[in-house]
């Protein structure tokens, strides 16, 4: 239906309401993007003014210039790009099994997966850490890739079986008269199909990895030239003072990446989410 | 050359869930065979286990004089159409259509030909580079028709393809795939819970309930001479009547009494039911709408044989008119000529075609005239 | 469908897919268990040996004696608890305007919300900061549990208004024609229906803040009274010697809640996702 | 007393386009009045209009004499009917009836009284304490149908409300509408695009064509004396056949010219013929499947009003046979007796009742005898 909205009171009121949560969301986007503009000394005496006094775009210059920041970006590039890809690769195989085979133990490895979402994250980094230790994969790419990919699975296959679960049967059935084998199936099938799970999966483990910062830090601790992009414009940030301007430049700089691939992607994404529940 | 044949086929799931029970038919090369029957009588499965999509329990599958119980789905060489269409929707309607060829390794020109063709015959040929989700209801049936026929397969498999399309549209596609199997003289089989399809389509007609077959046979013969008192209120729209009755014997005429009023059978009758149905006294007279008459129009109408009865409701239908009476016990359909003036609350004398009633035990449902 | 797996070959490799990928997504939870129960010498010699020489309860034991295991067990409840109630109640709101009324610059509202899912992690917190201190929040449960608010509504408000879509108009107009107003329908149809997506929801920002460590520790710097129990436990991570098995007992004790609330909503909660693109 | 009067209603969207242009129609008290026509002709646009769900862009709608143009949708004292049941899935039956009331702070007892009496007239009293899902498709069309009686509103509306249903179901539900207006006696205004349920359960019939009234009329009258071409080719099945053809006058006699014969029109209409249709040559001549003969059983006809044919499918009905035949470029049906033995690619030559033909203007499709 979607109401007009005839009367102006409600309206205003809906307006009123969006406006403050807006505002509420969007605050540290704006502030980031108004520090990075200003010079030191103006964000120690007028931190919750807004609007620059003058624009200084040489923040960005300083920061690119100072900071390492190609190395650190291409990093950040490596990691991410590798992580979305094992992501999509293992959750996706994992959830076709687990929403058109049957076997044994089908329910309970299931509820295995999701049960691993709900393990406290500072819980999963110190056994992870002792382990990369024993395997030698402290201060190594692969080191940092591996718990990436691994902290991402559960709510993708979530999201996967959630979507191949309402691909009709008969569409396998078809192309199993049609000669496709299981493989052929998942691969001409299933995979092409899920486009928007694919882009959402993209989506939230590429701005999860890109934004990691605590476990990059442990990981590389002794390989300063393998810091992704966060943990490497953290230079800015001293124990007592912090060089807010510039740390908000690189911030600003960072966010740009995840900005482009969200544009590209979201209109591949899933629209809704349904329970089944709403027939009746 | 593709006769398909089931010896004994059963279907029991695990749980001990009987689907189909020892389903025997023969199914002829080029014939247009019709499964039909309420949802649940096992006529899907019986489909699924021709196709292959369901592994036979017990008895055999012959295609060809060969029997492939064992061969899986796709070496059967069926093709199969589906009732929500399973098109493929990331792919265009040439490549939905080219799908099995390309899986099959057909040379790329080949294909070309065979889909070509097939959207000619289909008039799909102008929608060849759209994806199935831009195409109407009909359309999308026509693409699941036409992967089907590019394969030149064996034998064809409908599982209700008409069901989800519109009723004008159900009538438009009940022809063209009427003049596809003339043109194709290929085996189908065909599976729909719609008599009206079954009639009109089929070749022969297989009537299922509860996971049995009751009858199979020519439309018209089904109509005409239902084996069981199934399959006579399955098949007919609007559906046979009813009345439960005792057949009785006095003065060497016989009657068949029931709630609220008494007919007398006709000699004929007398004579077929002494041949079909000896001893049976509990009986269900059926009678079809259309030979129900309002008495006015029967003027030689033996006063005994009138049933007294009130119009209920009046269903103008064009062409005709149904009406739906209610005769003390009963709600009986009547259909009569347009040009009959009633009015419901009004009350009126029917006549029944006593030639053309139907008798069934009524127990077992066994149609008891020959 | 659900193939029944006839070919052994098929069957084994789909289950070594199964356990490889299991094992590593619950290997941190086992570690975790199994380590609460050893003693600190056994831990130094065989971190990677999953089965304890003896199974030491008194590792729980002390952990909730001396960790003032009671009190940040309350804080973090009152935080978990106001958090998930503000997330449902704004985020349900905001996404039944969106979803069903029509008004100038809805959609650009939208996408500014859903922006504000994309800001880096880090990149929230130092404005966050500054802003709290300004507003003399910094220390006090309300300075924490406003971001923590703020950080659950963008996603929260994309799964309601996912659901809100598929939410049938005639429903609304059916409730208009039987004498609802527009609050009423969010009241008395919406909030209701929703019932898969609040436990969805809930289940998440639970899970997120309950776990979350960063923000409480540096808004409660200097109020360690304040602190949430995640925080609280880490009192035995020291700078160079870790006491593991009373750090993994208190997070194995932490881990409970969060399991027994996943337990009790997860029949609530969503089984599939769509993106209204497979029916073709 | 619920009289539904629109005059001159318009419904123009933002973009312009335009949903229903100027209708005007007066449902009477008690009516039970069917708007019908395919699907975006406009008839759920006006049927929303009425309910207060789409404001009206010109025009006037009074119900009982009051313009309510203007008056919110809860407070017009009307129920709805939805296609899709719009009931409420977290609510149990009684509560989903008794919302409504509910709403109106109804005290507690009358409420329950008023569910109780709905749910007995409807055969629901057994599920009330149930949720929506766990019930059928019939029983929750029911269920909405309760949800609107209970509330004993001055004018009922139905949106398509039979069309999730199956057949056999459709059928029954057509039959318990009726009923169900004939207890109440109250206004009912009823959308659908099945020309079926228009012919069977409506009082009147106002047929929707391009935004548009094409005829407001009683079942039959639609079907005998239809005002267009496009009111006689929606109402009935088989749909009605055309022909394109030329009105000559030879030797004081009027013949209709088509492709490949010619027809001697009768002495009655030629003369009505003068009286609506004069000087129009161009014509499309209109003949219901029922009023197609086959030459064989009508000797008397004279042999330059024959159309010569060849049977392209037979579809048996069971009390009757459909034939689709090939005239030329024509495709025409016709509806024979049971009895009549014909297979497809046979000759047949098809006689037309003359008396029964329809002539229509080729460009307007405005109807030509009266």
């Amino acid at each position: 239906m979607r109401y007009k909205i005839e009367n102006f009171i409600r309206g205003a009121m809906s307006h009123i309401l969006l406006w403050m949560v807006s505002i509420v969301c969007l605050f540290p986007l704006v502030w980031m993007l108004s520090t990075s503009f200003k010079r030191m000394d103006e964000v120690n005496t007028s931190v919750l003014t807004f609007w620059p006094k003058e624009f200084r775009f040489d923040n960005y210059v300083t920061v690119i210039r100072e900071a390492h920041f190609g190395q650190y970006f291409m990093n950040s590039v490596f990691y991410t790009s590798l992580t979305v890809l094992g992501v999509l690769t293992f959750a996706s195989m994992a959830a076709f099994v687990f929403s058109k085979f049957k076997f044994p133990g089908d329910r309970l490895f299931f509820y295995l997966f999701i049960g691993s979402m709900m393990i406290p994250i500072p819980g999963a980094f110190i056994p992870l850490f002792i382990l990369l230790i024993k395997l030698n994969l402290v201060n190594t790419r692969l080191g940092l890739i591996l718990p990436y990919i691994n902290s991402g699975l559960a709510f993708a296959i979530y999201l996967f079986k959630g979507f191949f679960d309402e691909i009709p049967n008969e569409l396998l059935e078809a192309a199993e008269l049609d000669g496709c084998t299981k493989w052929k199936v998942y691969r001409m099938i299933m995979i092409p199909l899920a486009k928007p799970i694919l882009a959402t999966v993209s989506i939230f483990t590429a701005m999860a990895i890109w934004n990691e910062y605590l476990l990059a830090l442990v990981i590389m601790i002794s390989r300063p030239v393998l810091f992704p992009l966060q943990v490497g414009i953290m230079k800015f940030q001293g124990v007592h003072i912090t060089d807010y301007p510039h740390l908000m430049a690189g911030m600003g700089l960072a966010t740009i990446p995840i900005l482009v691939i969200y544009l590209l992607l979201q209109r591949f994404m899933i629209k809704g989410v349904t329970a089944g529940a709403i027939k009746g | 050359m593709a006769e398909v044949i089931l010896k004994n086929v059963s279907k029991i799931y695990p749980g001990g869930y009987c689907a189909v029970q020892d389903i025997s038919m023969e199914i002829r090369d080029k014939e247009f065979m019709i499964l039909v029957g309420p949802s649940g009588c096992g006529k899907s499965t019986t489909l699924r286990m021709i196709a292959g999509l369901e592994s036979i329990s017990s008895g055999d599958l012959l295609i060809d004089g060969k029997r492939v119980n064992d061969v899986p789905a796709m070496d059967r060489d069926i093709a199969m159409v589906f009732q929500n269409y399973a098109l493929y929707p990331h792919m265009t309607i040439f490549d939905n259509m080219a799908f099995s060829l390309h899986m099959r390794k057909y040379p790329k020109a080949e294909i070309k030909k065979r889909v070509e063709e097939a959207a000619e015959i289909l008039g799909l040929t102008a929608v060849l580079d759209r994806k199935p989700k831009s195409l109407s209801g009909g359309q999308r049936q026509r693409v699941a028709v036409g992967r089907a026929i590019v394969r030149k397969p064996k034998v064809f498999l409908f599982d209700e393809p008409l069901s989800n399309l519109d009723a004008a549209l159900r009538v438009q596609m009940r022809a063209e795939l009427s003049n596809l199997h003339h043109r194709l003289q290929t085996t189908m089989i065909y599976v729909t819970h719609d008599q009206v399809e079954a009639m009109t389509m089929g070749d022969r007609i297989a009537v299922l309930h509860k996971a049995r077959i009751q009858q199979i046979d020519r439309p018209m013969a089904l109509y005409d001479r239902p084996a069981s008192q199934f399959v006579a209120g399955f098949i007919g729209s609007p559906a046979m009547n009813f009345f439960r009755g005792r057949i009785k014997e006095v003065n060497n005429e016989m009657f068949l009494e029931s709630d609220g009023f008494s007919l007398k059978l006709l000699p004929q009758t007398r004579d077929s039911l002494a041949r079909g149905g000896q001893n049976v006294t509990d009986v269900m007279l059926g009678i079809r709408p259309e030979d129900v008459y309002d008495k006015l129009f029967i003027p030689a109408a033996e006063d005994r044989n009138v049933l007294p009865a009130t119009v209920d409701l009046v269903e103008p239908m064009g062409a005709e008119i149904f009406l739906r009476l209610r005769c003390g016990a009963y709600s009986i359909t009547a259909r009569m000529r347009k040009d009959v003036t009633v009015t419901v609350g009004q009350d009126m004398d029917l006549v029944l075609d006593m030639k053309r009633i139907h008798l069934f035990e009524a127990d077992s449902g066994r149609a008891l005239l020959s």
